[in-house]
């Protein structure tokens, strides 16, 4: 089983890295990089929504923060493309910081409703200080990402350098959910008081899942921002946020498969539906909900679905044992 | 002067039609304790029921149409409710729930725009006109909001406090297992909180008619500062809602006299975060457990 | 008055309950008692409505119940009250008891001679009628749990472990409470115990579940002195 | 004998409901200590206090020489003071071996950027933590459930879960809220032992618990709570005796029980 | 594919069966347009527009011989999408040129790509800041808002004789733009303004109105789209702010007007291009024939890519062969090709209008007064 696993992802792996040489469609290698991108910021999402349990609203703005930022350093103060990085790190730290405050006053809805009034108000902040960003106009002339003089400059070249981050990334998300820091932000949602008497810090921790959520949303605007060229306010809305918490929910909450599946999912679906015309996009919507209300462990859980009808098995066998075991123990 | 007084008159207008929408999500959270993030989707639907279906194309009275719209919109949060909202309120993660009202919201303002298309409209003569005080100016429709609103919270406030369906509905919000032991039909109560929801934002959706115009994003906005004014008037209580919706509305109206008029919308948001971190209890100071 | 036909319950693919029957007639007090896990619970839910039974019968006054809907088998007057106490907890102490009366159409004369009982039978919730019941200590949340079962005059009243978490006084102050509530009402009574020395002195028969299966039933005074009883339950 | 917990005056308040009122008490090294009292007298919100959950109103509480009244819930747990909770706890949606994994979370110093750079560490810290939860799980005899998810775990194993968890930081002090509620007498005997076995580790016991054998026949010293004060403190012998300790808490019939 | 592209023109295709014509292939053209989203109106009509432009010039032989087929992409009037829209239409090698995307922030976002895609593509876009992005495939078919914000202030001042003019704008792309070159304008001419914004979406501007009001101002400039200037006219009139408007296109067309009482917009001018009261037989015809096919009153999203549908044919014709780059050059040379809204000529810019027409609104029908041309550089 296991290898059959091991053997499915190689293949997947060499098909990805094939793909862009294999088809040339400039649309096509546009979509992945999206693709790439979005798997980016859901992964980071999940460590705060997915893992933590709190609502988070606001992808948009940190996204928004991550791609301005390096939008506006090289456009205006001219600095070195690849500063853009370093500096997505650095905003999303200080995201991370700033958001995590709230999450350790007020939890749930509450922590939601003021998440989108982050999000909001950098979108009005954006559209507003036109002096400083450009406002509604945007910023244009957002050059490629270059390094050591090699630029990122088709959607070709794109797509493996976001790819080899999408991987470096997902490698250590990966390894985050199934190391201590994963089991201790779940059992946070699970119940913080417990955590708190476990002798853990859970203010430090909520805002350790905020920052690596908001780095990663951050280093998705980043690249963002310098695949696009131009970017204006108006995409960082309300929807952009939504839209990630979908992916999450589709792909399966908690875990980094179901992260980059909802994302593969919901960045192209709606491509593809593009044929239904005037109804893609109602028929995106009802596929997504059908999605949440019956697939309410997002598509991954089809791929463990074996495993966890063996797993209820063995626990009734292993509680009639330990039972057994107890009863034994009275006897004596 | 009379700038101020007129800002202060727009303000309380407008505040009580955050207050309505507030109104419209406190009832749902303090039933069920989920948000819908769709009720600015219900409100347009409503709209265009109402004026697009049986105004316009059926020619009926508005006050026919009224009722007609109420009953529509009955039947259609009858089967949201059961469609949707009961699955998604028993998953494990209340995000579910949440992205399953945002989706739905999406479903609608498509059905919307392939029903009715995409052509903006209004109703002439509807509530139309405005009230003249010196010179103060206050329209026709807004002092029907004002009324509305005020009967609509004391009549919901009556019904949560004293009769038993809504004491249930509270029970519901605070544990299923036991009201179901004490008796109370869960998905029913559910199934009720969301057509009462329903029915509200179809009077909200017929009343801003007038000042909004009829299309698919005309609710959106205040779909947000609903959550606003239910936050500053402290959540899940009702009297509070009118009070923190008058609030923003007259602070946004003054905030123009400071700041540029484009950063009114921050004001609202900004003024919310204010108060879930600062004040949680709301401006009237309404003691509630944060959950 | 309740007859319970070999019914088997489920979770998900596990099996909880195998084959188990019961029986409770009128005016009876009945206790069950088991190992932690035993099924007790699943048993009292599956009463209740909570818990469907797979195959079976469930019989309540001659009418079949094992198919009905929680909430409605509450209104045929079996009224179930919980393990882990489930208050409503944004709600006063007061308000919790009105509630416990919700499936029934009392008058408001009707309703306040039920609350006086609760008082008087707990007089510690009269002192916090208007407390939050969430920030009731958990010998208070007990208390009201089993007072707002009482709130609805019940046919049939099932204790899933009352005495959890209480003082011993009160404890004996509850188990004649449930006697008394017996006598005067003239209802059955079904305890789940863990304290099962007390519960088989107040009841008139017991049955001893052991892993989803019911095992043993006779009269209380008998078991109470059957070695292997005492052994396994009374920690004798 | 040195004290190990030592409480001043210590006071609660609820917005007027005096919950606690100038409750001093010392408990001594090397000691299984009860705490009990009618229901609502106090003694949940004492540990509360204790543990850092509530604040105190006003007194002052130590540990050894430390003064804890106002540190934080997860330092004062830092220092070596475990517990469990009346109403169960447990991070349900995960196995009893990852619940215990969290209680040993603080042995696993190795901060994110150090366990994304060098993972041999890490997982060498892990491994070590495995093994000390096998060891713990072993101890409280549910080896064999360790891979099962708690909340489909009986009531009694869903509290040794939560046992275990508070065993996993190594604790010098534990506080245990009602442990033997919801046992059968032999179940109980049963967590006795393990309490037992527990102390002889070289951990000090404190304990809440309404069960009247295991209080007489493991506590050294108990504290009486009525009403949030202190009505008397003793050996078992001395409070098993004392009227105002059965008028308000033990009954008659125990009396009568036992005699 | 083509597949699909001959799906979304299949009236076409119907309609020259029965002129008994037969096509020598297809000529493939790109539409972006915003058919959800936030402003699907305006996606509709440039549809109902292009549509109805094809299955004409299709009835009439095609083009080059070949039948004219659209494909449409959906962009969701979103930056994000645009770029999906615009590449899949790009990625279709036999897509010759795109009509769209309609907003100035789309055409930002997908200048990059097809400029590298070397596709041209026509836009309804009227920022000034198209003018700097430097795209030589980019061309535009509505006055530059350099020109018809200027008309407006100018009006404003020399007709109107206003000493103080008040500049309401939404605050987005189209409204930041305008307000820009009125303001210019007004500094360069020496006359005191004041601007006032709103966001899309505003649902009250008693604050901005008052202020307005508190300013004495003799005419108020507002640049905004179609919701907030139906807004803006009824809260002017409301709040008695009795003083002479000028507005940007949106009074002039029918469905804003049609939410406006007829007293609150009595008098306005409007800056347009397209006005479906122009008098000119082509305006006239073209409405009542687009009346009779859709049943409703052709808007500037109407008539205008109905118009460019026109332009592109002529130009595929000219450049003798359905080539982007040909096309592109051909449009680029583009002289004096009539269209609804005026004269096409090709300048540096790649602008393609350069006169607008100056309505007033009376018993809510635009009257033109006059039509402004600046020249061609
Ligand atoms: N929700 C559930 N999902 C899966 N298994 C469950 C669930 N609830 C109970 N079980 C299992 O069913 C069996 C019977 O549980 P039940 O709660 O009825 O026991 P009980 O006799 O009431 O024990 P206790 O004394 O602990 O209350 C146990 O093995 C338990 O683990
Ligand atoms: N948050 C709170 N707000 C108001 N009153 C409270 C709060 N928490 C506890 N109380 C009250 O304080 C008193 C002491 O509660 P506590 O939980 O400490 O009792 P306890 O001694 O542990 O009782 P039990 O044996 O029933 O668990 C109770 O009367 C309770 O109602
Ligand atoms: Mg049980
Ligand atoms: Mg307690």
């Amino acid at each position: 089983m296991k290898k059959i696993k091991i053997a499915l992802m190689v293949l997947v792996f060499v098909l990805l890295i094939a793909f862009p040489m294999l088809d040339g469609n400039l649309y096509h290698q546009q979509l992945m990089n999206q693709v790439f991108v979005n798997i980016i910021v859901v992964m980071g999402l999940n460590f705060i929504t997915g893992l933590t349990g709190q609502m988070n609203l606001g992808t948009a703005g940190i996204f928004a923060l991550g791609a301005y930022a390096s939008a506006l350093m090289c456009t205006k103060l001219h600095t070195p493309v690849w500063i853009g990085f370093p500096i997505a790190i650095l905003v999303g730290f200080l995201i991370g910081r700033g958001l995590g405050y709230p999450s350790l006053r007020v939890k749930g809805v509450y922590l939601s409703l003021t998440t989108i009034g982050f999000s909001e108000v950098v979108r009005l902040i954006l559209t507003n200080a036109i002096d400083f960003t450009g406002g509604s106009q945007g910023v244009q002339n957002i050059p490629f990402l270059n390094l050591f003089g090699f630029e990122f400059n088709t959607p070709f070249k794109i797509y493996y350098l976001y790819f080899g981050l999408a991987i470096i990334l997902a490698i250590a998300a990966a390894r985050v959910v199934s190391s201590k820091w994963g089991r201790v932000f779940k059992a946070i949602r699970d119940n913080s008081d417990a955590v708190e008497a476990c002798g853990i810090d859970v203010a430090n921790l909520k805002i350790l899942a905020f920052t690596m959520a908001a780095i990663y949303g951050c280093i998705g605007g980043f690249l963002y921002t310098h695949m696009m060229g131009y970017i204006n306010p108006t995409a960082f809305n309300q929807d952009l946020s939504v839209n990630y918490l979908v992916m999450m929910m589709i792909g399966g909450i908690g875990s980094v498969a179901g992260n980059i599946l909802g994302a593969v999912m919901v960045t192209l679906l709606p491509e593809i539906l593009r044929f239904m015309q005037n109804y893609y996009w109602l028929i995106f919507s009802i596929i997504t909900l059908i999605f949440a209300v019956f697939l309410p462990n997002g598509i991954v859980s089809l791929f463990k679905k074996s495993e966890r009808q063996e797993k209820h098995f063995n626990i009734f066998h292993s509680i009639k044992k330990a039972t057994e075991v107890w009863g034994g123990r009275l006897a004596k | 002067m009379e700038s101020i007084l007129q800002l202060i008159v727009s303000g309380v207008a407008m505040g009580f039609i955050y207050a309505l929408v507030g109104i419209e999500y406190t009832l749902v959270w303090n039933s069920t304790g989920l948000l819908n993030f769709s009720h600015d989707k219900f409100i347009m639907l409503s709209a265009y029921i109402f004026a697009g279906t049986f105004v316009v194309k059926m020619g009926l009275p508005p006050a026919v149409g009224v009722i007609a719209s109420l009953l529509v919109m009955f039947i259609f949060g009858m089967l949201v409710a059961v469609g949707i909202f009961n699955p998604l309120r028993s998953m494990a993660s209340p995000i579910f729930a949440v992205m399953g009202t945002v989706v739905l919201g999406r479903i609608i303002s498509e059905m919307v725009r392939l029903i009715w298309g995409p052509i903006p409209f209004t109703l002439p003569n509807y509530l139309t006109g405005t009230y003249q005080l010196g010179n103060i100016i206050i329209g026709r429709v807004n002092v029907w909001i004002i009324v509305i609103s005020s009967l609509l919270v004391a009549a919901l406030q009556i019904f949560f406090k004293t009769t038993k369906t809504g004491k249930a509905m509270r029970c519901v919000q605070q544990n299923k297992k036991a009201a179901t032991l004490m008796g109370i039909d869960v998905s029913k109560n559910i199934v009720f909180t969301i057509v009462l929801s329903s029915l509200v934002c179809t009077v909200i959706g017929m009343l801003v008619i007038p000042l909004f115009t009829v299309d698919t994003s005309m609710a959106n906005m205040i779909g947000l500062k609903g959550f606003s004014s239910g936050v500053i008037g402290g959540f899940g209580y009702l009297p509070g809602v009118i009070a923190g919706g008058v609030f923003l509305g007259v602070l946004e109206n003054f905030s123009t006299i400071v700041l540029p008029a484009v950063y009114k919308d921050c004001v609202g948001f900004v003024l919310m975060i204010i108060f879930l971190l600062v004040r949680p209890s709301g401006i009237l100071g309404h003691r509630k457990n944060l959950r | 008055m309740l007859k319970i036909n070999k019914i088997d319950v489920f979770y998900g693919k596990v099996q909880a309950l195998f084959d188990v029957s019961m029986e409770i007639n009128d005016k009876e007090i009945v206790s069950i008692i088991g190992a932690n896990g035993a099924g007790k619970s699943t048993l009292m839910k599956a009463i209740a409505g909570l818990n469907k039974a797979s195959s079976g019968s469930i019989e309540f006054m001659g009418e079949e119940i094992s198919n009905i809907r929680a909430h409605k088998i509450v209104h045929k007057g079996i009224v179930y009250v919980p393990e882990g106490r489930e208050v409503f907890p944004e709600m006063s102490v007061l308000e919790n008891l009105e509630m416990g009366a919700f499936n029934r159409k009392f008058s408001k004369t009707e309703l306040n001679n039920n609350i006086e009982e609760s008082y008087a039978l707990f007089p510690r919730l009269k002192e916090r009628s208007k407390q939050l019941a969430g920030t009731l200590s958990g010998g208070e949340q007990q208390m009201l749990a089993i007072c707002r079962g009482m709130m609805s005059d019940p046919k049939l009243i099932m204790f899933d472990e009352p005495s959890l978490g209480l003082a011993p006084v009160t404890v004996s102050e509850m188990f004649d409470a449930i006697v008394k509530i017996h006598e005067n009402r003239k209802i059955p009574v079904i305890i789940v115990e863990q304290n099962a020395f007390m519960a088989m002195s107040i009841s008139d028969r017991t049955y001893v579940m052991e892993v989803g299966h019911m095992v043993q039933c006779g009269n209380s005074q008998e078991l109470l002195n059957s070695p292997t009883i005492k052994k396994a339950y009374l920690g004798g | 004998m040195k004290t190990i917990l030592r409480t001043e005056n210590v006071v609660k308040n609820f917005s007027g409901l005096v919950a606690v009122r100038d409750l001093s008490f010392e408990m001594a090294e090397r000691n299984i200590h009860a705490l009990i009292g009618p229901n609502g007298s106090g003694k949940t919100t004492t540990i509360n206090m204790i543990t850092g959950a509530f604040p105190v109103t006003s007194g002052r509480i130590f540990y050894g020489d430390t003064e804890i009244s106002t540190m934080p819930t997860h330092q004062i747990a830092r220092l070596g003071i475990g517990r469990t909770f009346q109403n169960l706890k447990l991070f349900t949606s995960m196995t009893v071996m990852e619940n215990l994994m969290v209680g040993g979370h603080q042995m696993m110093p190795s901060g994110i950027l150090r366990f994304l750079i060098d993972p041999a560490t890490s997982r060498k810290e892990e491994k070590q933590v495995e093994e000390k939860a096998k060891q713990v799980l072993d101890f409280i005899g549910m080896y064999d459930l360790k891979d099962e998810k708690v909340s489909s775990l009986p009531y009694g194993r869903q509290k040794m879960t939560e046992l275990g968890r508070a065993l996993m930081m190594d604790p010098k002090l534990l506080f245990l809220d009602e442990p033997a509620a919801g046992l059968n007498p032999s179940e109980r005997v049963e967590f006795v032992n393990i309490m037992l076995k527990t102390f002889d580790l070289g951990i000090d016991l404190f304990l809440i618990e309404h069960n009247m054998d295991v209080v007489m026949n493991i506590c050294s010293r108990i504290t009486v709570l009525n009403f949030g004060a202190k009505i008397a403190e003793g050996t078992p012998d001395e409070i098993k005796n004392n009227d105002e300790v059965i008028k308000a808490y033990l009954g008659n019939r125990y009396q009568s029980e036992k005699a | 594919g083509n597949s699909q592209s001959s799906g979304t023109s299949g009236s076409p295709s119907a309609s020259n069966a029965a002129a008994g014509k037969k096509f020598d292939g297809k000529i493939t053209i790109g539409v972006s347009a915003g058919i959800t989203g936030s402003i699907p109106m305006a996606g509709e009509r440039t549809l109902q527009g292009v549509k109805m432009a094809v299955e004409e010039i299709n009835a009439k032989g095609g083009v080059l011989g070949k039948e004219l087929v659209i494909e449409v992409a959906d962009d969701q009037s979103n930056q994000s999408v645009v770029i999906n829209a615009v590449n899949k239409l790009a990625s279709n090698p036999d897509v010759v040129a795109i009509i769209g995307p309609h907003l100035s922030g789309s055409v930002m976002a997908a200048s990059d790509t097809l400029k590298k895609a070397k596709v041209p593509f026509l836009s309804q876009g009227t920022s000034p800041k198209l003018r700097t992005i430097g795209n030589e495939y980019l061309f535009k078919i509505r006055p530059c808002d350099a020109i018809s914000a200027e008309v407006a202030a100018k009006y404003a001042v020399e007709d109107l004789g206003a000493k103080k003019v008040g500049i309401s704008y939404n605050n987005n792309d189209f409204g930041v733009g305008g307000k820009g070159v009125i303001e210019a304008y007004l500094t360069k001419v020496g006359i005191p303004f004041v601007s006032e914004g709103h966001n899309s979406g505003d649902k009250d501007l008693t604050g901005q109105i008052m202020k307005l009001k508190n300013e004495n101002v003799d005419a108020v400039i507002s640049w905004t789209d179609d919701a907030e200037s139906a807004l803006t006219a009824r809260q002017f009139y409301e709040l008695h702010l009795n003083k002479p408007v000028i507005t940007s296109t949106a009074t002039s067309t029918k469905q804003v007007l049609d939410l406006i009482d007829e007293k609150a917009v009595e008098g306005f001018y409007s800056v347009c291009d397209f006005v479906i009261t122009d008098p000119s037989a082509e305006v006239q015809d073209f409405a009542k024939r687009f009346q009779a096919k859709y049943g409703i009153a052709p808007d500037q999203y109407a008539g205008n890519n109905y118009s460019v549908t026109y332009l592109l044919a002529d130009a595929i014709t000219r450049a003798g062969k359905a080539d982007r780059e040909a096309i592109r050059e051909a449009l680029a040379s583009t002289k004096g090709v009539k269209g609804l809204s005026g004269t096409y000529n090709a300048d540096s810019n790649n602008e393609l209008i350069h006169e607008c027409k100056l309505v007033q609104i009376k018993s809510k029908v635009p009257q033109v007064i006059k039509t402004i041309s600046v020249d061609v550089k």
